[in-house]
């Protein structure tokens, strides 16, 4: 018996080294610690009912947001130890086997749970705000995205701990990720933990559609919509329909490890080549899934600190679209050295650098938004700046690798991953930390302390270049990805080790925004005012933080950049439109809501469980998780009472709390 | 919710995805074009009536106007108010979907494995 | 501004090129030259519009910065100009059809299993990628190497690809570009050393732990010293069996080894093994990059 | 009381909705008046919201299809499609899809005439309808099973049963779903509610239909051809 328990338990844990066991003594001391606290002040009831099983639109953007941070610092980690392995291989800091599993984890957590969720947070926080409306289309399936996502990453990240991470790749190329390359359990959790919270995405990406389609103000036309929301829409269009793809490719590859399928085996006549097709065809426009949102955060903002209207609106929306439509026709780019044929490798090149015009097009306009306005560098504006420089860069290498003969020379080097990682980084991150300090005083009333954000901002810059920057070099002399180790002769090392130094201002960077967070908290200086940066649209004409409600009374849109037109009006001393006016002073009413409800989170939870199963093969788990599943959706077909009115007093004592403030 | 069916009424335009309208003749119509658009293929393929090019057009060409049907007669595409984002929508997902199909198959013609 | 900067020292180091270390930038064949003048005609017509564009940014930002006492206008409401517009539509789009166009001429010139153009015989390599070494073998002259190849200066080289277990991407920088290989598949890849050398190889995709380990030595010499290295390995080396193939593909590392010989027909076994009813059509599959290596 | 002020302030606000109604829901409704009626507006914009996730459906089964037709001759020796595949049972369950289809329209249009006892029969017949058909399906797959046709086969097989399979899911949680439809009906008669979800559930009937017209045309008869 005792030896049974034994020799499960070790297949069980990961054990037998220092630096997972560190982990797992630490995740099980901070578990401990949240219990503690918890009860200590309790807190469990407040947290059960005013976060997890909130369906406020704003809840659970905040909640994505805290859970993104964390996978940032997660994948951040990651990426430190890869940094200090490649400056000195010779110290086998990491083994072959660590580092395979640390690019691994470090890919997929930093787009599938850091960039998505923090898109996904600032979608939430925004989007209704800014529209005008008092949620989403579905709240009810907007907090079930949350928790798929939370507990997909979750089941994804447990694999660290328990069974072993996965390592073929942040796409998982069979047949390396078949059973026969990938025995293990790791790649079962990668399977599940991204199908789940996939399935999140997926809903998300709906959700948000029809938010925008149906639920703007009255009199916000399409074209009179804010550029983030047509950024977001944009996003959201291309999830809907890259998404099912990715549910599908997972799907076979899970059907192949558990079932015994030949999808994409060695034998049985399964080609492993279709996945590549398959998961570019998902891979590709996920990447403008992230990206999209960035360049709507870049137009508000440009606008915003410019102190001067969009320049050339039209061509952005059309940009937008036309950019998601045509991320769909490039997926062969990443795989130019298939050996498709010239037909294929010159179609899908040039379809690839097509989208360099509406991108191009982009950039333009904002730098036209810039010209003759007059700026303002507070640090959401710094991100802006520093991004278009690092973007444009990294945009053009992606053309370089996109003629695809020249790929044949690029393919799979340190080349790529500079680019990559420019325009993630120097794209979306730069593009969502820049939304993430002009909103957050939206979302908590309070601004982040500027001084340390500054430092913050400076250590990222320098930083990124530092360490992207030789990586093309190291490129062209050769250098593959996913090296754990080098020869010394290709000298390689020198310029290995400035990149690990720009890895580790990075590093200093994130602790700065840490510190800057915690500072403006300790040092809080709530605003008076919900227009916190002279804003143009309408999530800033409420108070800050939103009342949960966000509008006491539904704004009636005149047009573009409706409150900062509505500013100036009142500076010149002219008079609203009619129905504006009547809008505004219209006798307040009972609001409708939405009731909270903690199936979203149960039924997740089952997910989870029921992935848990799969992965271990456990049949009763299997059955339990999807008992759950299937009980929840039940419930919620049955339940009718699912929303509920705040009374006109309690809307009237909101607003004049946080009226009153000012 | 005070008096649903009151406002119900009052807004007959609310059946944006749906179903809504139609009446008996045009299900019945959809349904016996349906059947129709079924039993040609099948005496095409049973019988081998024409080359296997042809066939495969045919029975194509039969699928593609048996949906067509079931947009038109049961699922009321025609219906919509505008602004059409239904059919927008439709008609986008065609579109990538016909991508994948049609893509797949052309990259993988010379990635066939050996069998 | 710092990035400009940055990159355009990035650009000066890449370009002085008096290092050799750039070995992608230093190529010694016709496929890896023209693949080099292929980078640097995209890279400088990309660079024809992103310096400006770098440029205007810095300028744009420094003069429109509200400070006290600044001269340049200012225009809140001016949004559009359809001049200005029609000319980054434009710009963008003349400079994406030349790249277009140079790219597609490149495409087809460049196909790898295209024949190179020489007055000699090409000679055939087969290379398998096994978990973590690379099996070459060389039909014609019946012998086989691990980790290690070596062929006739400025002579064609027709590799012939495949894998046994996962996929993996041959690559020789200063020869040419990589293609992958796949099991299941054979690929072809045209390369030629225009001079004697020993360059760098590698497995460029992901394979599995001991990926890193997977590069090799391509040595190129002259025609007698080819001849004369086949000579000495057939004589000396032990014979590749299939027992022993066997245990080669047993993962792990490998030094370099060489073979006297090869069970017959190894590689067309390696690409045909999964096929049940052994007729071992495999080649006629594979469009024009198998047909060409019949 | 809501209804009297939605009458009020409905005057003022109509030019306005006019103008813009693709504002959508609230706009189409002079806005501010939210109560009571955005509990409506939820209605149409769930269909909505089905329709999109319909569409995502497209895709789903498009990477399915684009599956089977790249692995089609993959048949690693095994048998093939046209050996095992008995048509005649497929052709019977072409046609009870297509019926139930049919069927499904028919409950609508009772649901619109307001009639809660013939909408209910219609479901049931549609459901039946729906079991045999999957009856079916099992039925061919056990004796796919007996031949010596698994999922773990060949890829051949493995994008059959997979492509097939899951529109038989599909089917399978239609029909709980319709069950779960029909108790609430029952229980509940027809509301706004119950009537946005009778509609919603057709869609998704139609929908499998066309995509079993496919399946049938693509997986089957392009099979025994
Ligand atoms: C946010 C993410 C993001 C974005 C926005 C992009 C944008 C682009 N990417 Fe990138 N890419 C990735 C993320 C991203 N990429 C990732 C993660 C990978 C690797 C995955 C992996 O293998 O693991 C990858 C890989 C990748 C490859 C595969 C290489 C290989 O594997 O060998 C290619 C090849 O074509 C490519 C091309 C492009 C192009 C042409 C753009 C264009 O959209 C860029 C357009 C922008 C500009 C060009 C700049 C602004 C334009 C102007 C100022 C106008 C004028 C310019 C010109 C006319 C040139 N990318
Ligand atoms: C949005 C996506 C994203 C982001 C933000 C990043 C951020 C970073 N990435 Fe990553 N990367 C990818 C996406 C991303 N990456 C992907 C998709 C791959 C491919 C994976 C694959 O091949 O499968 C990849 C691969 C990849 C590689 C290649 C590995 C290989 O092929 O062998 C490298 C190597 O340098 C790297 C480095 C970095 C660094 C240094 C950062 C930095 O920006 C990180 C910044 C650091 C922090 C934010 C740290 C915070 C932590 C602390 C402050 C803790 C303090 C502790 C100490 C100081 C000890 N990444
Ligand atoms: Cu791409």
């Amino acid at each position: 018996m005792w030896d049974k328990i034994k020799e499960f338990s070790s297949e069980f844990f990961v054990t037998g080294d220092p630096l997972i066991l560190g982990a797992q003594v630490s995740i099980a001391l901070t578990l401990v610690a949240i219990i503690f606290t918890l009860s200590y002040f309790k807190k469990w009831r407040w947290l059960w009912t005013e976060w997890l099983t909130s369906v406020d639109h704003k809840k659970i953007g905040i909640m994505y947001i805290i859970a993104s941070i964390l996978m940032l610092f997660r994948g951040g980690v990651d990426a430190l130890l890869m940094r200090v392995q490649l400056a000195a291989p010779e110290l086998e800091f990491l083994n072959a086997e660590h580092y395979n599993a640390i690019f691994t984890t470090h890919g997929v957590i930093m787009i599938l749970f850091m960039a998505m969720p923090l898109m996904f947070g600032l979608f939430n926080i925004v989007v209704p705000l800014q529209i005008g409306a008092r949620d989403v289309a579905f709240p009810f399936l907007n907090s079930l995205s949350f928790w798929m996502f939370f507990f997909g990453a979750m089941l994804f990240n447990v694999s660290f701990v328990i069974g072993g991470s996965p390592d073929a790749g942040w796409l998982a190329y069979p047949p390396l990720s078949e059973l026969s390359g990938s025995p293990g359990v790791g790649q079962d959790f990668y399977i599940w933990g991204i199908q789940i919270s996939g399935i999140g995405s997926l809903a998300t990406g709906i959700n948000f559609v029809v938010t925008i389609l149906k639920m703007r103000a009255p009199g916000m036309k399409l074209m009179k919509m804010p550029m983030f929301s047509w950024s977001v829409l944009s996003s959201c269009v291309t999830i809907m329909l890259a998404f099912p793809i990715l549910t599908v490719t997972l799907f076979l590859l899970f059907l192949d490890r558990y079932l015994g399928a030949h999808f994409f085996t060695l034998d049985g006549g399964g080609n492993p080549m279709m996945y590549l097709n398959l998961i570019w065809m998902w891979g590709h426009p996920e990447v403008y899934i992230v990206i999209l949102p960035a360049f709507g955060i870049f137009s508000e903002i440009v606008a915003t600190f410019a102190k001067k209207k969009l320049f050339g609106y039209k061509s952005m929306v059309f940009a937008l679209m036309s950019i998601s439509f045509f991320s769909f026709f490039t997926w062969a780019h990443h795989f130019f050295t298939m050996g498709s044929g010239a037909n294929v490798n010159a179609f899908f090149a040039v379809t690839t650098m097509i989208i360099a015009i509406p991108t191009g097009v982009k950039v333009f306009n904002w730098l036209f938004t810039m010209y003759r306005g007059k700026l303002s560098f507070p640090t959401p504006m710094l991100w802006t700046v520093a991004f278009i420089p690092c973007f444009i860069v990294g945009g053009m290498t992606g053309v370089m690798l996109s003629v695809a003969p020249a790929d044949f020379q690029f393919h799979n080097s340190y080349f790529l991953i500079a680019h990559f990682h420019q325009v993630l980084i120097g794209g979306v991150v730069f593009g969502y930390f820049a939304g993430l300090y002009y909103w957050w005083p939206k979302m908590f009333g309070f601004k982040l302390h500027e001084g340390l954000g500054k430092w913050a901002f400076w250590f990222w810059n320098i930083g990124f270049y530092v360490c992207f920057m030789p990586q093309y070099a190291l490129g062209f002399m050769g250098m593959t990805r996913r090296f754990n180790e080098y020869n010394f002769d290709m000298g390689w090392q020198p310029l290995n080790v400035v990149s690990t130094v720009g890895a580790f201002l990075m590093g200093i960077a994130f602790l700065f925004q840490v510190w800057q967070i915690a500072h403006s908290i300790k040092f809080l200086k709530m605003e008076k005012t919900g227009d916190s940066w002279n804003g143009r649209t309408l999530e800033w004409s409420i108070p800050s933080p939103a009342p949960h409600y966000n509008f006491a009374r539904i704004p009636v849109v005149t047009s573009q950049d409706d409150f900062w037109e509505k500013k100036q009006r009142k500076l010149r001393g002219e008079k609203d439109a009619p129905e504006v006016i009547a809008a505004e002073q219209a006798p307040l009413e009972p609001i409708h809501m939405p009731k909270n409800s903690g199936i979203p989170f149960i039924m997740s939870l089952s997910w989870f469980v029921a992935g848990f199963g799969f992965v271990w093969d456990w049949k009763w788990m299997i059955f339990v998780g999807m008992g759950g599943v299937i009980a929840c959706m039940l419930a919620r077909s049955f339940t009718y009472d699912t929303d509920y009115y705040i009374p006109v007093d309690e809307v009237q004592r909101t607003e004049a709390a946080a009226r009153g403030a000012h | 919710m005070a008096n649903p069916n009151a406002h119900g009424a009052q807004h007959g335009h609310d059946s944006h995805g749906g179903g809504h309208s139609g009446s008996l003749k045009s299900y019945v119509i959809g349904f016996v074009l349906s059947i129709v658009l079924t039993v040609i293929p099948l005496v095409v393929v049973m019988n081998d009536m024409f080359s296997k090019q042809v066939n495969t057009l045919i029975i194509l060409v039969m699928a593609i106007l048996q949906f067509a049907v079931q947009l038109l007669f049961f699922m009321h595409i025609r219906d919509e108010e505008k602004p059409r984002f239904n059919l927008i929508a439709l008609i986008f997902g065609l579109v990538i979907m016909l991508t994948i199909v049609a893509g797949s198959i052309w990259i993988m013609t010379y990635n066939a494995v050996a069998t | 501004m710092l990035a400009t900067a940055l990159f355009l020292a990035m650009i000066a180091v890449i370009s002085g090129c008096s290092s050799e270390q750039y070995i992608v930038l230093d190529p010694k064949g016709p496929i890896g030259q023209q693949q080099k003048d292929l980078i640097i005609i995209t890279t400088l017509l990309c660079a024809v519009i992103i310096v400006p564009v770098l440029i205007l940014t810095a300028v744009i930002v420094m003069r429109y910065r509200d400070r006290p006492g600044r001269k340049a206008r200012y225009t809140p409401d001016w949004e559009h100009s359809t001049k200005l517009e029609v000319t980054w539509w434009t710009i963008p789009i003349v400079i994406i059809i030349t790249l277009a166009v140079i790219t597609a001429i490149y495409t087809y010139k460049l196909e790898p299993s295209k024949p190179l153009e020489s007055a000699k015989e090409p000679i055939t390599i087969e290379v398998t990628s096994l978990d973590w070494k690379w099996l070459f073998t060389y039909p014609d002259e019946d012998i086989a190497t691990v980790n290690y190849i070596k062929f006739p200066e400025d002579t064609p080289v027709r590799f012939q690809l495949t894998s046994d277990k996962a996929m993996n991407s041959f690559w020789i920088p200063q020869l040419g570009g990589q293609l992958y290989t796949m099991s299941g598949m054979a690929m072809t890849l045209f390369l030629q050393a225009d001079e004697p050398g020993i360059y760098y190889g590698s497995g460029a995709n992901f394979n599995g732990e001991d990926f890193a380990q997977m590069t090799f030595d391509a040595e190129a010499v002259s025609d007698e010293e080819y001849q004369a290295w086949i000579q000495e390995v057939k004589g000396d080396s032990p014979a590749l069996t299939l027992d022993g193939y066997e245990q080669l593909k047993k993962p792990g590392r490998s030094d370099v080894q060489l073979f006297s010989s090869f069970p017959e027909g190894l590689f067309q076994y390696i690409v045909t093994q999964y096929v049940e009813d052994g007729s071992g059509g495999a080649h006629a599959h594979h469009g024009q990059s198998g047909d060409s290596g019949q | 009381m809501a209804l009297l002020n939605k009458f009020l302030s409905g005057g003022k606000s109509q030019p306005l909705a006019a103008a813009h109604g693709q504002g959508g829901g609230q706009a189409a409704h002079g806005g501010h008046d939210a109560h009571g009626h955005d509990h409506h507006d939820q209605e149409g914009m769930k269909v909505f919201g089905f329709w999109l996730f319909l569409i995502t459906d497209v895709i789903l089964f498009g990477t399915l299809f684009a599956t089977f037709v790249v692995l089609r001759l993959n048949t690693a020796g095994g048998p093939t499609g046209a050996e095992l595949i008995e048509i005649n049972g497929i052709i019977i369950s072409t046609f009870i899809l297509l019926t139930s289809s049919f069927t499904s329209g028919v409950a609508l249009l009772e649901m619109n005439r307001g009639n809660k006892k013939g909408l209910i029969t219609w479901l049931v017949i549609t459901a039946l309808l729906g079991a045999s058909f999957i009856y079916l399906e099992v039925t061919e797959f056990i004796h796919l099973v007996h031949e010596g046709a698994t999922i773990g086969t060949s890829a051949y097989w493995s994008s059959f049963f997979t492509l097939v399979g899951t529109h038989g899911l599909h089917v399978s949680i239609g029909l709980v779903w319709m069950v779960a439809l029909i108790i609430q009906l029952a229980r509940r008669g027809i509301t706004d509610v119950t009537k946005r979800k009778v509609n919603v559930i057709s869609l998704y009937w139609h929908f499998l239909d066309v995509i079993w017209i496919f399946v049938f045309t693509i997986v089957y008869l392009m099979g025994v051809m």
